[in-house]
């Protein structure tokens, strides 16, 4: 299965393509001892701003250490969970608005743990994974993301 | 010593550098350069960051080594 | 939005094909109110059973009861929860092991309510839908399917 | 009163019909119903079923009506 627990590579530039989750999920068919999977994808909202309408985020990252940070997120959820399968894709670069710029793909035999993971995985990369984003405004300015 | 010190986000826009090299005493720790740098960088006082010192998020008791590596991390935004 | 609610056509023939996931997801790129996304898929395992492993299930309703339970679901759902979308797709038929049979798409602003919403319509398919399994096994045989 | 009575799944298996046609009399409780289904199928008697009056899962207490639609359901499989 997938749970040799190498760095895997994360960042992605620019958005992530709906067919590219397609992709993912049709790679897990042969793998039969799965029973559930959980997606989470992280989509750029349209948000209201002082300086206008939000239009993309442009993603930056101390890339060296957060594929380190990955992967202890990924070691401390297949300590926690009975996974399956783990994958995590988090775009560099600009991002507009209504794509997608998270994609946390969990699998495990039952549903429960897959739920848990997945919450867990999302929560986990957004409090510890030093990324860093530019949120651009239909005005022509931008506003640093922070999040809460 | 020489220590590499990198800036992102918003901090890179503050002090207008990616990164530099910094000279500092051994055994310094991280609450003395995080003086040191917002006394170079007056405009970082206001701001929320946290330092990582080789990749790991660093609390300010911590000594800086030799060769380490220095990052000023402002408020977290992935996802 | 999509928060018109009306019956939705929720049964498939067959298994539910990745890049109708995929095509589910870009069709939500437009909606720039969406920040998250939780997507369920359900796939069929390869469980051994006494007569051997399970090769697929075979998969009937009792339709007109079922679409009413989904509509059921989907209002309450979009009761307790701040969705903007929501789609649940259930195969019929034959659905071999490895393929999908079950997907449970929601979308809203934050990503908690996403996550809430994904387990809590689960959960209600699998306690409050009258379909039923037989897993088809692979000495001929088959075993009907009886949710946990 | 005649009403329409559907097996589903396993128990289609155990009377050999999708469904057929039963005559009732009047105020006939799903209770009373369910006996007299195990009664004419005693097969039926070690299996774990509900009954849906017009589509919706009914306790044995409720009175059928004329016109009913009844289902019989194994355990449910969805997912």
């Amino acid at each position: 299965m997938d749970k040799t627990k190498k760095p895997k590579k994360v960042f992605v530039q620019g958005p992530i393509n709906p067919d590219f989750v397609a992709k993912s999920i049709a790679s897990h068919q042969s793998k039969t001892g799965i029973g559930a999977h959980a997606l989470f994808l992280g989509q750029i909202r349209a948000d209201q701003k002082e300086g206008g309408v939000v239009t993309g985020i442009e993603y930056s990252a101390y890339e060296e250490m957060a594929e380190e940070s990955f992967h202890q997120i990924r070691e401390s959820a297949f300590e926690k969970f009975d996974l399956i399968c783990m994958h995590i894709y988090h775009s560099l670069g600009l991002v507009p608005t209504g794509e997608i710029s998270l994609f946390v793909f969990v699998s495990s035999k039952h549903r429960k743990v897959a739920f848990e993971a997945s919450e867990y995985i999302v929560e986990q990369i957004k409090a510890n994974i030093p990324i860093f984003g530019k949120e651009l405004v239909s005005e022509g300015g931008y506003v640093w993301k922070e999040n809460s | 010593m020489n220590v590499q010190v990198m800036y992102f986000g918003m901090l890179s826009e503050t002090t207008g550098l990616q990164s530099e090299s910094w000279t500092l005493n051994e055994q310094v720790t991280v609450g003395t350069f995080r003086e040191k740098v917002e006394e170079k960088y007056p405009l970082l006082k206001g701001k929320k960051f946290k330092i990582a010192v080789n990749k790991q998020i660093a609390t300010d008791s911590v000594l800086i080594g030799r060769l380490s590596e220095l990052a000023l991390l402002p408020p977290f935004a992935g996802g």
